[in-house]
């Protein structure tokens, strides 16, 4: 199995979802911003970071990149896509998810062990979970709060679109402690914590993380 | 040459976490005139020479596009005199 | 504005020059025009008066930090020393390890946010510059009173500014200090260190080898960042009217500083330089003069080729600019056209600005116009050297021994545990440093709130470093002699506590105004001490910083030596924690204890010095180290002893994960000797500990057992929700 | 109830990272009308009643002390019709 991992400049986290994407038994492929060649991926993930400083709004200039189109595309086929952090900055910017990111509520940055309940495992990235199930992986961002208006969520939620909330006090003001929302057919998911720094005990909270690399690779075992 | 502005605001139903807390921070400061405050961009775009209709409809096509997102913000086109 | 050129210079000898203004000695001009046999040009002016400031030329600190070479142990793990932008050590399995702190404190009193970010801009390229991939950070920090106002501007602004910064280039935040005294309000200090790995072949220096290899200048544009005081040159003496008003500020941009760490980590990787340089402090007047003096050959420079973000800078002061994120490389013309398409890979502006010479010259043009002609060892290398007078501080004759109340049990107990770990120096850091990423890379096998900050280097064989940064400036206020041995002993014994053994140092020395005698007494003081105590634990000094100044009128912030020590662990997996995680342990003491209160947290938080500082047992603590390394198996927790003594050191690891538990202790609970570290173990392994104390000769002493919902030291019962809450509700209540 | 804007952009001389990676950005997607942009901030701050000048001096204190940086940035007080 090959999976992409987009590094647009900028780009953090890249490193880490290629571990992940490894850890999971799929190969890491990397896809630079500046060509719109997937190089037969069958799955990709846009990792964090502040894609070129996030300067203007995060994700906003990335979504642009040659990369991107192509991504697009596909994901509208049925293309598993998976953006974590600035990734789903990216995909709501792309408009493959509803919704965007504001400033946290205290306005800092934040960084911590975070525990999220997962609520919809029937999407490809989260189908290895089951459902309710509580788990532990990192948070870390500054424009982490998920904002829509109430329409918006009404239908996110009405349509069971939320993959994961947050557990506890809400750590950025997201509405409805909004942790992750997937599209409807469920390809394409966006998750503000990182999954791919939970892997392994030694260097985070745990391995809860690598459930959504697994998922993805279930996904397209059963294809 | 010429500025052209482009002013982007959260659309007002969008919490505003940085006006709010300026609006809290005011009264700390002895500051007592304020309602209620938000925060936005401003962009200043110079460009050469009087701006024509055909680069200020252009300015406004990437206003929408690149400097604003239209699910959270709403934007204005000004020419600074 | 006339242009200034070295023919000019010859025909107008007495044209008047504002040396003064630039903070020039008379005799220091002086000197400048024997060494050119003519008065310099305003471009060779605003050179040598920058490279000779005390920041860039270390001209007071110089004849005292000789002795880090002079008394330097004999080490293999040396690869490359003090003197280039940071030393390199030898970490084994064809691994090289740079490391390096430095300081930007007066900047970040002036605009927190950019000063910090700049300072931590500033020590990645200095990591990045020796051919290393920069892995992660830290930053000793120091602030005025914590309920002040002005801590209230700066403090946020930093602690935002080093994260802004760090977490944009992807860098996790391993570990650091917040510490507060009233000496530091008006003094911050911003001190951050920057760990970089390599292979052995990759390492990079900063010298301008081959006639007719290429001087290529790479990242953001220069704009007139940082040149202050230089634009004297730009207007008052040679222009007509107002003065220019140019910005001291220096404004970061992490994402350009991102972008320029991958740009030149790929160029390194297909060899593409022969030397480089960053530019910090003194711009391009540094890099070019550090690079031809370090080399064989001169130097030609075209001044006008330096992109510029702003058009109207002079060249005095394009020289100058401190405009930040820029690199400057000596490259062989055959390679230039692999270079420059690395840098459009990356979008990295790159431009060819001059070549290496023949002759022994650094020679500078502006549009065709010779402005600068100067040997470039005098520029770089040969600046002033002063043997400031010393004097022993006459505060020192008038300390008094602490006297303060030390409850051993009861109600009283409780309340001073509850009092000490809710004081801004004993509480819970977690509102500054969630605000760092410390976890980007996937490396961090440690990070605050553990005693040293560790990274795995390599993810087959699991080797790794670990890195802590400590200083104790109440203890240097009162000896600093003593002071900066104790300080390096702590952060051994920070490394050692998590089983990696020590290596190297670097340290960052902020002091007063070297211009008084007692300041510089205890600068050199304390340079004594840490040279004779590396030379006798076998710890070279790879390299440092010197800040001076930190003072406000007459008073001098206390002496801070930051040490910063770097240790090895062969396997990462078995690093020790300092949390205690289960119930059923058996707690003890390793090391003995002294009254020593003079400088701890408790005295200072009755307002009260002390006397004396504690005198450092390096035997002892070498065997301590020993004693670490060889129970690393059976310790399921250990942690170091330090500020605030046993007690802040029980509070701390049992609060970690929530688990209490029960003890009886004799000795003060609140002294700070040094070199007493506390460890868990399993009561199967109590016979083990007893061996080592025995092999070792080191007091061990039981002091009880884990478990349960509260803190028990003898009779006074303190549950850890309340302890918890008073340690970690102190630092929002103060920033929001 | 009226509106008062303070707009605050950095000083000229100051580096803009945020405008320069617009800048960078629009010719990327194809619009070439820019010279150059400066991105600054936009608070809009709601009044009770017409803004007396009294008010308004305590909008501009305001401004210089909280709104603005004055080491890197400038502001300007406008009163919106
Ligand atoms: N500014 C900071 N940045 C990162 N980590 C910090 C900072 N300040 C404190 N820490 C971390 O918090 C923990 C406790 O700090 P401190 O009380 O100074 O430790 P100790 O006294 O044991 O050296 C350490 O892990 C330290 O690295
Ligand atoms: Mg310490």
């Amino acid at each position: 199995m090959r999976i992409g991992v987009v590094t647009f400049p900028g780009t953090l986290d890249d490193y880490d979802a290629a571990r992940a994407v490894e850890a999971a038994g799929a190969q890491a492929v990397p896809l630079f911003h500046a060509s719109d060649d997937l190089k037969e991926v069958q799955a990709v993930v846009l990792p964090g970071g502040f894609s070129y400083g996030d300067y203007l709004r995060c994700g906003a200039i990335a979504r642009f990149a040659p990369i991107m189109s192509s991504i697009i595309t596909a994901a509208e086929h049925g293309f598993p896509v998976l953006g974590i952090c600035n990734g789903f900055q990216v995909l709501t910017e792309s408009h493959l998810l509803e919704g965007a990111m504001i400033r946290n509520k205290d306005l800092h940055f934040i960084c911590k062990d975070q525990p999220l309940v997962i609520e919809n495992t029937q999407t490809m990235w989260t189908n290895g979970f089951t459902a309710g199930q509580e788990i532990v992986i990192p948070l870390k961002n500054m424009e982490g709060s998920f904002q829509c208006d109430d329409a918006t969520l009404a239908r996110i939620e009405d349509e069971g679109r939320v993959i994961a909330r947050y557990v506890g006090e809400n750590p950025n003001g997201a509405r409805n402690k909004i942790a992750g929302i997937t599209n409807k057919r469920g390809n394409v998911v966006g998750l503000m914590p990182h999954p791919e720094h939970a892997i392994e005990d030694l260097t985070g909270p745990g391995t809860d993380g690598l459930t959504f690399f697994t998922s993805v690779l279930q996904t397209l075992v059963g294809r | 040459m010429a500025t052209i502005i482009v002013e982007v605001m959260l659309k007002p139903e969008i919490l505003d976490p940085q006006g709010q807390a300026v609006a809290s921070a005011l009264p700390r400061l002895g500051f007592t005139f304020a309602k209620s405050v938000r925060q936005g961009k401003r962009f200043e775009i110079i460009v050469e020479g009087e701006p024509t209709d055909a680069q200020l409809a252009e300015v406004n096509k990437a206003a929408e596009t690149l400097l604003s997102n239209p699910v959270i913000e709403t934007y204005l086109v000004k020419v600074e005199k | 504005m006339a242009l200034d050129t070295v023919s000019i210079a010859e025909t107008t000898p007495n044209n008047e020059q504002p040396w003064r203004e630039l903070g020039l000695k008379e005799d220091e001009y002086a000197r400048i025009k024997s060494i050119l046999n003519r008065r310099p040009t305003s471009s060779e002016l605003a050179m040598y008066s920058v490279m000779w400031s005390e920041h860039c030329s270390y001209k007071s600190s110089k004849v005292h930090l000789k002795q880090f070479g002079e008394k330097a142990p004999k080490s293999d793990a040396l690869l490359v020393g003090i003197g280039e932008n940071a030393g390199v050590v030898d970490i084994g399995q064809g691994y090289a390890v740079t490391f390096k702190i430095e300081s930007h404190n007066h900047p970040s009193f002036v605009e927190p946010y950019q000063g910090a970010a700049t300072g931590v801009g500033g020590i990645v390229r200095d990591i990045l510059t020796m051919g290393a991939r920069p892995i992660a950070v830290m930053d000793p920090l120091r602030f005025g009173l914590a309920d002040a106002p002005d801590t209230r501007r700066v403090l946020p602004g930093i602690v935002a500014g080093v994260g802004g910064y760090g977490n944009c280039l992807g860098l996790p935040n391993i570990g650091g200090e917040v510490v507060f005294d009233e000496t530091y309000a008006g003094n911050p200090l911003v001190n951050a260190l920057c760990v970089g790995v390599m292979k052995h072949s990759d390492i990079k220096l900063a010298t301008a080898h081959g006639t007719g290899n290429l001087v290529v200048l790479f990242g953001a544009k220069t704009g007139g960042d940082g040149i202050g005081g230089v634009s004297v040159l730009a207007s008052e003496t040679f222009a007509s009217g107002k003065a220019a008003k140019r910005p001291a500020v220096q404004v970061g941009d992490p994402f350009a500083e991102k972008v320029l760490i991958e740009c030149s980590l790929e160029i390194f990787a297909q060899d593409l330089v022969v030397g480089i340089q960053d530019l910090g402090g003194a711009g391009l007047s540094c890099a070019t003069s550090e690079l031809a003096s370090a080399g064989s050959g001169g130097m030609d420079i075209q001044l006008e080729k330096v992109p510029l973000r702003d058009p109207s800078l002079s060249p005095e002061e394009i020289l100058m600019s401190e405009s930040q994120e820029r690199m400057c490389a000596i490259i062989e013309p055959s390679k230039l056209a692999a270079f420059m398409k690395i840098c459009k890979k990356w979008d990295v502006t790159a431009t060819v600005i001059g070549q290496v010479s023949e002759g022994d010259r650094l020679k500078i043009t502006f549009n065709g116009e010779l402005i600068v002609d100067v040997p470039p060892r005098t520029v770089a290398h040969d600046g002033p050297v002063y043997n400031r007078p010393i004097a022993k501080p006459a505060y020192l004759d008038s300390l008094t021994c602490a006297e303060v109340p030390t409850p051993s049990k009861g109600a009283e107990l409780k309340a001073a545990v509850l009092k000490l770990m809710s004081s801004p120096n004993m509480a819970d850091k977690s509102w500054v440093t969630s605000q760092y990423d410390r976890y980007v890379q996937g490396n961090s096998v440690l990070a605050q709130p553990e005693d040293s900050g560790m990274i795995r280097i390599d993810a087959q064989t699991n080797l790794g470093v670990a890195i802590s940064t400590d200083a104790n400036a109440r203890w240097s206020y009162l000896d600093p002699y003593e002071g900066a041995k104790l300080a390096l002993l702590e952060s051994c014994r920070n490394i050692a506590t998590t089983g990696a053994k020590p290596l190297a140092v670097t340290n960052c020395l902020n002091f007063g105004s070297p211009e008084d005698p007692g300041v510089m007494w205890q600068f050199s003081e304390t340079v004594r001490g840490l040279a004779d105590a590396c030379l006798e634990l076998g710890l070279p000094v790879t390299g440092g910083n010197v800040s001076f100044y930190n003072q406000t009128g007459s008073v001098a912030i206390l002496p801070t030596p930051v040490i910063g020590v770097l240790g090895v662990i062969q396997d990462v997996r078995t690093r020790t924690q300092m949390g205690i995680k289960t119930a059923g342990l058996d707690l003890y003491l390793i090391g003995t204890t002294d009254d020593d209160l003079s400088g701890s947290e408790w005295a200072y938080l009755h307002g009260v010095m002390g006397n004396t500082a504690p005198k450092a047992d390096l035997a002892m603590e070498q065997r301590l180290i020993n004693l670490l390394l060889d129970g690393q198996s059976i310790f399921e927790a250990a942690h170091d002893l330090s500020n605030g003594g046993l007690v802040a050191g029980l509070a701390e690891m049992t609060l970690r994960y929530t688990v209490g538990a029960d003890l009886a202790v004799s000795v003060n609970l609140f002294s700070e000797t040094p070199g007493r570290v506390l460890v868990a173990v399993k009561p199967e392994d109590a016979e083990q500990l007893t061996a080592l104390s025995n092999k070792f000769n080191i007091t061990i002493a039981k002091l009880g057992t884990t478990g349960g919902d509260d803190l028990i030291i003898n009779d006074a019962v303190i549950p850890l929700s309340e302890l918890s809450q008073a340690h970690s509700e102190t630092f929002p209540k103060l920033f929001g």
